[in-house]
């Protein structure tokens, strides 16, 4: 167990815990670890987004290793950069399989206008970049959800009645009976997002009957959801248990009797003062 | 003006029509932009605004601390994790085997320490929270306000009791017990009349007790009382059908709205 | 352009495809033809009922009770002199909920710049914090109130999905808003929000379209856009005639999604007799 | 009765701190001292384990990450069952990621299941092909050419050199795919661009609250089965044989659950008393 893995125990349990203070009450330790979790996120998804987009999927097709040759102008450009930092522009191009594609200029134009919309006078330079974006997710996310949502469930609503082994009635599994409740489900739940018709008489009854299928609907993912928490909660005690091994040097109880220890004092220190009990108590 | 609100406005549409119309036609740049590039450039792009965000996040809580305004202290944990994970991602590797690039997805760097002892403990620990947050909820927040949210509830709690080992373990019968008790209330409320309520439930009871005894109280029989089966036909049945509906609806929404996009009908994107 | 010459334009455009396709369709991805009819006769349903919306007829639409409670939240936040909590969801712009999130946005900043409220809009993307921005610059200046708004109304707090949750806690906990708004895409941090919100007695609105988070929303806030109500908001809100002859034409698509149901049911089942050799599941099936 | 009533109704205003200390006791007695309530596999992993076990020995498996650290305690005991019973059925088992930190739980799955438990080899029994980013781009990439996607694999070696990658040119190679997957990009853009236009057959594990947005697909057969959260995890694992985290966490759940679902009765028997109170006066 090396040095590094034991304080990053120590280092994960104070994090944890200091979370999990919250709890109690908004109290110094969660603010800290609540501001670490702000600024460290900002950093990590900077990175990540930087190494494996910006450096690989960008300059990668810029100044791919495939076509260098060091005497073209383009080339020179890229070995000014690799002066400057090697680490982002390794000695001889970049290669990460991509070929050049000069129309990534584009992206890389809009992305530097994104950059210097920071100044308020420029702020309009964001626009063209937001453009971009709400013009490619209105194209793919129009096709992608027809196509998985409308026409794949038009697809899957048409049920089989008739055919081989299917029983009439059977709980589980394949039946007639169940393929009748989801059609007719599917159908009034539709006509519950019914706007243009005011929902009264017969048609009230069918989108009445669909709101409660919808509402079962969720019932059922709502069950899950609160499976899912507990699991993650699970996950969480067995680290702290896992940390609070003699390996780890105890950690877990080293730092929760510290945390409760000093809370405590605080607390006993603010008696005096008729501060209101925690807001969270309402 | 051009530049602020024309040029915008082309943009939308014509990659708009591009990505929506690109699927059809068998031109290799065309198909290669819209099964590849068009995605790959919004993540660029996006690459660019997370920096931007980041910038963003420097200049308020720097103020914060220059003007030393309250909780300016935990400002400085703020920046001082961000300029960590920056050293991280940028300057101090950890571990000579590993290329630049590579470090931030393999072991053994200081980006996988600081993720592994740093952002995991603090993001799965948050999510860890809500645990909490939906017991506490489940006995403030989460009421019968009408037949609908009854239905909800019902459901969530079938499906969470017949998910779970210990649901294998409630015989149908005392579900049938409890069921017959729900009906007595249910027609309390609707008549009023006690005698009606008193004999329809001991009415209900002798049947289950008859029953259970003549088949020596099985404790998955009959099926449909049976908590893991009424959960298993409500997450295939009812649950599918409220499901499809659903995303039938949202998959409708989004195409319309993104048609509206398209025709220039909707420029609220940029304050329209 | 009045409804003739519009069936006269349709009819053109289907007899020139005919012809296309019956000389081979050249460099038309034949196997997506369903993907294509569905496009064209949606796309043209919608502008069929936004032009005529356009000319003046008006449209019924049923109330939605969850838009009607926005304009009293407002109202609430006033008479008792705090903020009004804006969340636009956590997701960037690509996601049309997010958009859909800045366009209620507006609306909301109109009536705040109209009752003199503030308004206080934390974001976790940058771009939305531009898109933002943008939409509220806006509506305050189309108000008559410009002086009224100032940059810091919509601020960044983080990308990370519970990073931003917790700071929304930090904002809901200290500036005890009366009326929280959650209109955008959500994922689990739904529930801190709706859970603290509850906490500080607030009234809440919530409109979404992410289907695990809207039982959340059902049972722990007072009023809840459900999926496709949620992006009929912008029509509810404006008023325009174009939205609102949107929300029309999504309808009748709707009413013929409810016919093609029931017509591939009846068909699978006679090709499930063996009366007809066609199979309607292959025609469905898009690659 | 009315003795009853105000209990309850005090119950009510009580400090939701209690309601914090009630849960976390209740989570972690049973890791303390297990119950060892048995587990019973519900259909829908049943029908997932079947597809994989029906595979003839040997074949190829592709196998994709697409979750987190913080969703991690509900995926990972999914993969490591089912890397399991695909190790244990000599399968080829090909690893990529849609998550940039999807490649960090593959790694720690791999060190763990192939190197230690199985001693397999890199290179020809399983590799990790590794993260990519692009979201569906990369699922539309795999589909039209993998080797130009992953000219390398995740340890820098180039694909053509790896022996097991003989055969595989795109994803109609395969014949199996499971994606472990908790959001976007997941489980729903590998039925759209993955295994509906191939063919592939496919199965997923999901978190539990992602379960009802692939439900369709599932009951329409497009994915064969379903591992659902950490309960379908312990699941898998008994059909598998070998006990691992998601058993253990399974008691801890099952009471869980069962003290949640008594405060939604209770809150809302509160909430009667109130409204009938309310009434009257």
């Amino acid at each position: 167990m090396t040095f590094g893995t034991i304080l990053g125990a120590w280092v994960a349990v104070f994090l944890t815990l200091a979370i999990f203070s919250y709890l109690y009450k908004d109290n110094p330790f969660y603010k800290i670890a609540e501001h670490v979790f702000v600024g460290i996120s900002a950093g990590y998804w900077a990175s990540m987004f930087f190494w494996t987009q910006i450096q690989p999927n960008l300059f990668g097709r810029l100044w791919p290793a495939s076509e260098y040759n060091a005497d073209s102008f383009w080339y020179k450009i890229y070995n000014g950069l690799h002066v400057l930092t090697s680490a982002v522009f390794p000695e001889g191009g970049i290669d990460k399989g991509h070929d050049m594609h000069l129309i990534y200029l584009i992206p890389f134009a809009l992305g530097v206008m994104m950059l210097l919309s920071v100044s308020s006078k420029l702020s309009w330079f964001a626009r063209w970049g937001i453009a971009y974006t709400v013009g490619m997710a209105a194209g793919l996310r129009a096709y992608g959800f027809l196509n998985s949502n409308v026409i794949g469930q038009i697809k899957g609503s048409a049920m089989q009645f008739v055919g081989g082994d299917l029983p009439f009635f059977a709980l589980i599994g394949n039946s007639i009976f169940n393929n009748i409740v989801i059609l007719v489900g599917t159908i009034a739940g539709l006509a519950y997002f019914y706007f243009s018709k005011e929902h009264k008489g017969a048609f009230g009854k069918l989108t009445k009957l669909g709101i409660y299928f919808l509402m079962i609907s969720f019932g059922a993912s709502f069950g899950f959801a609160v499976m899912g928490r507990i699991s993650l909660l699970i996950g969480r005690f067995v680290d702290l248990i896992d940390y609070s091994k003699p390996q780890y040097n105890h950690a877990t109880i080293w730092i929760l009797i510290a945390m409760i220890v000093l809370l405590g004092y605080n607390a006993f220190k603010d008696r005096g003062k008729n501060t209101p009990v925690s807001e969270d108590a309402a | 003006m051009i530049l602020k609100r024309h040029i915008p406005i082309l943009i939308v549409t014509v990659i708009g029509l591009l990505t929506l119309f690109g699927w059809f036609i068998e031109q290799p740049t065309i198909q290669a932009f819209v099964d590849d590039d068009a995605t790959q450039w919004y993540d660029i792009l996006a690459s660019f605004a997370i920096i931007l965000g980041a910038m963003n996040l420097l200049k308020m809580q720097g103020r914060k601390v220059i003007k030393q305004q309250e909780g300016w202290g935990y400002s400085l944990f703020a920046i001082g994790g961000f300029i960590f994970s920056i050293l991280a991602g940028f300057v101090i590797k950890g571990s000579e085997s590993v290329a630049w690039g590579t470090h931030v997805t393999s072991k053994g760097t200081l980006f996988k320490w600081m993720f592994e002892f740093m952002f995991t403990p603090l993001s799965a620990t948050m999510f860890a929270l809500l645990a909490f947050f939906v017991a506490s909820a489940s006995y403030r927040a989460f009421r019968i306000r009408n037949f609908e949210a009854t239905l909800l509830l019902v459901a969530g709690i079938i499906i969470m009791l017949g998910r779970v080992p210990i649901g294998s373990y409630i015989s149908s019968w005392f579900v049938m017990y409890i069921l017959v008790l729900l009906i007595g209330i249910a027609v309390n409320v609707k008549f009023g009349n006690k005698m009606i309520t008193f004999s329809s439930v001991l009415t209900g009871l002798l049947i289950v007790t008859v029953a259970g005894m003549l088949t020596g109280w099985p404790i998955d029989q009959p099926g449909i009382f049976y908590l893991p089966i009424i959960q298993e036909w409500i997450y295939y049945n009812p649950n599918v059908a409220g499901a499809r509906a659903i995303m039938i609806g949202i998959g409708l929404g989004i195409f319309a709205t993104s048609i509206r996009y398209i025709l220039g009908i909707e420029k609220s994107y940029i304050g329209e | 352009m009045k409804d003739k010459q519009f069936w006269i334009i349709g009819a053109a455009i289907t007899v020139a495809f005919l012809i296309f396709w019956m000389l081979g369709h050249p460099g038309f991805n034949g196997e997506r033809i369903v993907m294509f009819v569905a496009i064209v006769g949606m796309a043209g349903t919608l502008i069929y009922y936004i032009r005529i919306a356009k000319r003046g007829d008006s449209f019924f639409l049923r109330t939605i009770p969850g838009l009607k409670a926005v304009e009293e939240a407002v109202g609430r936040s006033t008479e008792m002199g705090k903020p009004v909590l804006y969340v636009p969801g956590i997701m960037d712009m690509d996601q049309v909920e997010t958009v859909a999130g800045v366009i209620v946005l507006g609306h909301v900043a109109r009536m705040t710049a109209r009752y003199e409220t503030s308004l206080n809009v934390p974001v976790s993307r940058a771009i939305v914090m531009k898109a933002a921005r943008e939409s509220v610059r806006e509506a305050y200046t189309l108000e008559g109130r410009p002086d009224l708004f100032h940059e810091d109304i919509v601020h960044y707090l983080t990308d990370d999905q519970f990073a931003y949750a917790a700071g929304v806690n930090g904002i809901m906990n200290r500036e005890k808003p009366a009326a929280c708004l959650y209109m955008g895409k959500f994922y689990a941090e739904s529930l801190i929000l709706a859970e603290t919100g509850n906490s500080i007695g607030a009234i809440q609105i919530a409109g979404t379209a992410s289907q695990a988070q809207i039982p959340f929303f059902v049972t722990a806030c007072d009023y809840t856009l459900i999926g496709e109500e949620f992006f009929a908001a912008s029509a509810y809100l404006s008023q325009k005639p174009e939205l609102m002859g949107g929300v029309k034409g999504q309808d009748m698509i709707k009413a013929g999604i409810t016919i093609v149901i029931i017509l591939s049911v009846i068909l699978r089942l006679f090709h499930d007799l063996g009366w007809i050799g066609w199979d309607v599941l292959n025609f469905l099936t898009v690659q | 009765m009315k003795k009853i009533a105000d209990f309850i109704l005090k119950i009510g205003e009580m400090d939701r701190r209690w309601i914090f200390i009630i849960i976390a006791l209740v989570v972690l007695l049973p890791l303390f001292f297990p119950i060892g309530l048995p587990i019973r596999p519900t259909d829908s992993t049943q029908t997932a384990y079947d597809a994989m076990d029906d595979l003839e020995h040997g074949s190829k498996v592709l196998m994709s990450f697409e979750y987190g650290p913080s969703t991690k305690p509900e995926i990972h005991p999914m993969t490591y069952a089912v890397l399991r019973h695909l190790f244990k059925n000599k399968h080829k088992v090909y690893i990529t990621c849609l998550w940039p930190d999807g490649q960090f739980m593959a790694e720690e799955a791999i060190e763990e299941i192939a190197e230690q438990e199985f001693n397999l080899t890199y290179g020809k029994d399983y590799v990790l092909l590794g993260f990519r980013p692009g979201n569906e781009a990369v699922v539309k990439g795999i589909v039209s050419n993998i080797r130009k996607l992953y000219s390398t694999d995740a340890r820098g070696t180039l694909t053509d050199k790896i022996p097991m990658m003989e055969g595989i040119n795109k994803l109609a190679d395969f014949d199996f795919i499971f994606t472990a997957s908790a959001g976007y990009p997941g489980t729903v853009e590998w039925v759209q661009y993955g295994a509906d236009p191939t063919g592939v057959p496919m199965s997923t594990g999901v978190t539990s609250i992602q379960v009802n947005e692939v439900m369709p697909y599932v009951q329409s057969g497009q994915v064969k089965g379903i591992l659902a959260g950490m309960p379908g995890a312990a699941e898998y694992e008994k059909l598998v044989g070998i006990p691992g985290i998601g058993t253990s966490g399974m008691d801890a759940q099952s009471v869980a659950h069962v003290v949640i679902v008594l405060f939604i009765i209770f809150g809302n028997v509160a909430f009667f008393i109130e409204r009938q109170r309310q009434k009257k006066y």
